[in-house]
């Protein structure tokens, strides 16, 4: 397991809720089991132009970019706010190189933080994210120099993907046991006037309750072929009932993401519901 | 989530009206606006302004454009939505108060204006709001419409023909883009995509000479020359 | 293109219609611009155990698992009957090695048929279909051997993948240009109640207008990159709207699947609903 | 697609009784099927048998268990559903019609034998359901029932306790297993998911004795001694 004393296997997801400022002042944000920030580069990134969003039946295409301030930004600006709150702190980050995610965590690995989330699998940048899985070896020196760089969790955020087993057999045999399944599949919508990609950008991330049968089917073949994964699932979570099936792919964890956008008080509400039916 | 009652539709084309009565009572500064949802299901909710507030009771205006506005369009009287906010800053917040505006607006944009004004007469100077279709006469009083298949004129070209300071528009990004080549002391509200409505998803971003600003944080309402449109 | 004189840009897609006993009893297949055979494989196959079939929202998961009667009895008796159809025959086969696809083409080259589809793609079974894209040497072979054994258009059907432009390339490569995009996706859904998949055999593949979003970016991305490419655009096609975002996405053709599912005469409608629309 | 205007509608916790009036006159077979939708969208739709027809009005009996049935139950009088059919094959077709037949029904499975028994009333020896609820009490004749709740006793239980040697049976897997058990001339009606209901797309396979079939296109009704359960 990622972590031996969690309070609940709730844990925001990485992005929808931001660094968590504004949901803060919404939610008590100590009643989750761990809370992800966005995810940091080493270089302030503005993002994606707009528009960022497009929505579609019970999902949600986004491509925000990794818009973010940057590692030292972060580390002077909002970590000192993240440190306090009395809940598991999970560090997300991306990089284009293993000695990114090594400077990335020697900077903060000091502070007041409880793992870190490696992303591998944002499908909105050209460089970094989802594209570093296309080189086995880039993507397995990443793990190994982060997992060197720290004595926290390390934690490896991938996508749907037609070679997830072997993604996840690379980390494990780094002793990375710990996975966030799945980010954003890449999706796009047209304009039907204009013929052109309603994002700027052409395609974004698909996320919301329509990725949760591809998500289910990731986190099950990796938890079927690797008892030992530590998973943390994600991908549709809006209901108890997302949850349950999450449990029974084999999901240890519950991540949740677009629901926040959806309704900010969502993630307590269902905290509690699943207390209320499953635990208590 | 607060839960709204239809009490009153009407649509025409592309426009329809809505009262509704909200089961709490939140007060909404002009300006801010509300996350809308259809249903408690999966879907996203969406921002809307209102037209103006009495009590649990407001109106919208809303243009009938793609899946939500349909979906919207088909409730009848009595059926519920849901509805979270209010959001971003009312544009008292934002201007300065010693000035009197002329309010410009086009298409359904203009909601927030007409509620502006009828909170804040006295801060008012005048008013226009262009339409292609004459659905809103019986909502909006007449003096303040332009309709622009009819006068073959823009509230644009309105302001052109007359000599004001100070404006608050609202309105299509062309209205704005118009405004910017003019020498005025303009403040705008902008309309983008939204996710959260509360500025943690970075869904909704505006180029401002003071860097990346969320309109749904940080705006609606933005100074014209500090935005890059 | 793939067909010079094709009559119009719908076709059939692979698996949904069957080998079209049923289906020609109910509508005209001959106003159809191309149809395509449920997979064929060397041996015959009995499919997977049922429950083969869930139903989700906008969508469907199925894991049929390529059941056909293998390419001897498909050409003994199957094939003299579709080789009757006045459109296009598109012949869809899947093997587990470049010889299997050799000897298939080999047998049914003399019929009257007019292209081939290599089904590199389905997510119902442990060896061939999507498997063999882990391979890329394998893979490359398939088509090679494929290509030097017919002058007919060989046409490569593949899935959504993180890999997508890496296949393509290699398939250009070979002289192929010519694509099926998309086939299913994996998914899964659980019931509530046993905590046991839905599925009998866990995982199957999602199809229907779900996976739009994600058959358009895959066009998309394809077509920016190889302009050259022929494209049968594929995965929720059900209506004109459809058809034009995959038109904009950079689909030369439409292929219809689980819509005729949904209702065997809307591979006609909505023919005359296009060309009502957008050709007469 | 065929329209139907809902007529009637009951539900009684999770039975839903409906009556429906096509805008076409098709016949249909007692023991064939339709493919219904709840609207013109894009969804599968659904295989149900009908309880009984007279002209353009069909009766259905139905469990609310899942997506679907749900939102047919969520549906009003005069509302519109969409049925394509029938499909399969009709009982009178597969059974030997020298013979007279007791009907064995379990739950909503049982439809089709009410349809045949008022079709086919001189080729039915006796028949018997058996239901966990007396929804239906009011819907079906209460001579033809068994409250397994309340009688503690399932058709199963009755036939041992009489001699009867032809069957045909619709209802839970469970049933088919108990009478595979027992030395007579049994027909079964099979359910399965299915995604065409025509054969094509190959969703819905029965082992027998003769190799894979499609419930949809070869049954729905088989002879039990042929399938493999
Ligand atoms: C602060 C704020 C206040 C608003 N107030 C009102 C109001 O009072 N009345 C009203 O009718 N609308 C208002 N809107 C716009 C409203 O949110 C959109 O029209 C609505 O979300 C469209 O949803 P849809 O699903 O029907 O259409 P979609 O399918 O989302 O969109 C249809 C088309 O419109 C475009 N579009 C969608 N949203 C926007 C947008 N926000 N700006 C510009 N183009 C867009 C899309 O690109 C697409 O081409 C407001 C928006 C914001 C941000
Ligand atoms: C030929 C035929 C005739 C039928 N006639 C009737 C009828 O007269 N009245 C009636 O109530 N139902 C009938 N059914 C069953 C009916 O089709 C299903 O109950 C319905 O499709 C369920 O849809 P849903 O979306 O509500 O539930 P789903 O979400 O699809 O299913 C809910 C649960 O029921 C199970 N299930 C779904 N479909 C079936 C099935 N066909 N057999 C066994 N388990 C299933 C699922 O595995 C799931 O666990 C018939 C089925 C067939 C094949
Ligand atoms: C607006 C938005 C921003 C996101 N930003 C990030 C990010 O910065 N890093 C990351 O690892 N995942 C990011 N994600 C992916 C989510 O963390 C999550 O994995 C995905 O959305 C699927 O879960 P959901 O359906 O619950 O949203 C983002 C998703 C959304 C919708
Ligand atoms: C029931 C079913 C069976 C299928 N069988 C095959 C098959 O044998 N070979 C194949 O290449 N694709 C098969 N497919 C995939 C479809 O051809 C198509 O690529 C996919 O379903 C996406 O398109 P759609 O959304 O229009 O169905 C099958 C799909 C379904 C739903
Ligand atoms: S809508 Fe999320 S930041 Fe503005
Ligand atoms: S449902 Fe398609 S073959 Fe039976």
């Amino acid at each position: 397991m990622i972590f031996e004393d969690i309070k609940n296997p709730f844990i925001l997801s990485s992005g929808p809720s931001g660094n968590f400022q504004e949901l803060s002042k919404i939610i008590d944000l100590n009643e989750m089991g761990a809370i992800t920030t966005k995810t940091i580069t080493p270089e302030p990134k503005e993002g994606n132009p707009v528009p960022r969003i497009v929505n579609i039946e019970n999902g949600f295409i986004n491509s925000i970019g990794l818009q973010n301030p940057g590692i030292d930004e972060f580390v002077e600006k909002e970590l000192p706010e993240i440190e306090k709150y009395k809940t598991k702190k999970i560090i997300s980050i991306a990089g284009y190189s293993p000695e990114d995610f090594q400077m990335m965590i020697k900077k903060i690995d000091d502070f007041n933080i409880d793992a870190y989330e490696l992303n591998f699998s944002c499908p909105n940048v050209n460089k970094g994210g989802a594209t570093i899985t296309q080189n086995f070896d880039l993507y397995k020196k990443c793990i190994k120099i982060s997992k060197e760089s720290t004595e926290k969790p390390i934690i490896i955020k991938l996508g749907y993907s037609d070679r997830i087993l072997k993604l996840v057999e690379i980390a494990i045999n780094e002793d990375v046991k710990n996975f966030t399944l799945i980010n954003t599949l890449k999706g796009m919508r047209f304009d039907l006037e204009t013929g052109k990609p309603l994002l700027k950008r052409g395609i974004g991330g698909v996320s919301g309750s329509v990725i949760k049968p591809f998500a289910l089917a990731m986190v099950y073949t990796v938890k079927q072929n690797y008892p030992e994964a530590s998973i943390i699932g994600n991908g549709g979570i809006f209901d108890s009932d997302d949850v349950l099936e999450f449990k029974y792919a084999g999901a240890d964890y519950f991540g949740i993401g677009t629901a926040v956008m959806m309704d900010p008080e969502l993630p307590i509400s269902l905290k509690n519901e699943w207390e209320e039916k499953y635990v208590l | 989530m607060i839960k709204g009652k239809i009490l009153e539709k009407q649509i025409k084309n592309e426009y329809m009206y809505l009262k509704v009565e909200m089961n709490e009572n939140i007060h909404i500064e002009p300006g801010q606006f509300l996350m809308l949802k259809n249903d408690m299901d999966k879907n996203m909710a969406k921002p809307f302004s209102i037209m103006s507030q009495d009590g649990k009771e407001i109106e919208f205006i809303i243009k009938i454009i793609g899946d939500f506005t349909k979906k919207l369009s088909q409730k009848n009287i009595h059926e519920n939505i849901y509805l979270r906010g209010p959001y971003g800053h009312g544009f008292i917040e934002k201007i300065d108060k010693n000035k009197k505006y002329v309010l410009l607006g086009g298409g359904c944009g203009a909601a927030p204006l007409l509620h502006f004004e009828k909170n804040y007469p006295n801060m008012v100077e005048n008013i226009k709001i262009g339409f292609k279709n004459s659905f809103v006469e019986n909502v909006v009083p007449e003096y303040k419409l332009i309709f622009e298949n009819i006068e073959k004129k823009t509230p644009i070209d309105w302001l052109k023909e007359n000599d004001f300071e100070n404006i608050i528009s609202c309105g299509p990004k062309g209205m704005f883009k118009a405004l910017k080549t003019m020498d005025k002391n303009s403040y705008v509200s902008l309309e983008e995509n939204m996710g959260c409505g509360i500025g943690m998803c970075k869904g909704c971003p505006v180029k401002t000479i003071n860097g990346i600003k969320m309109v749904c944080k940080d705006g609606p309402l933005f100074k014209l020359s500090e935005v890059i449109l």
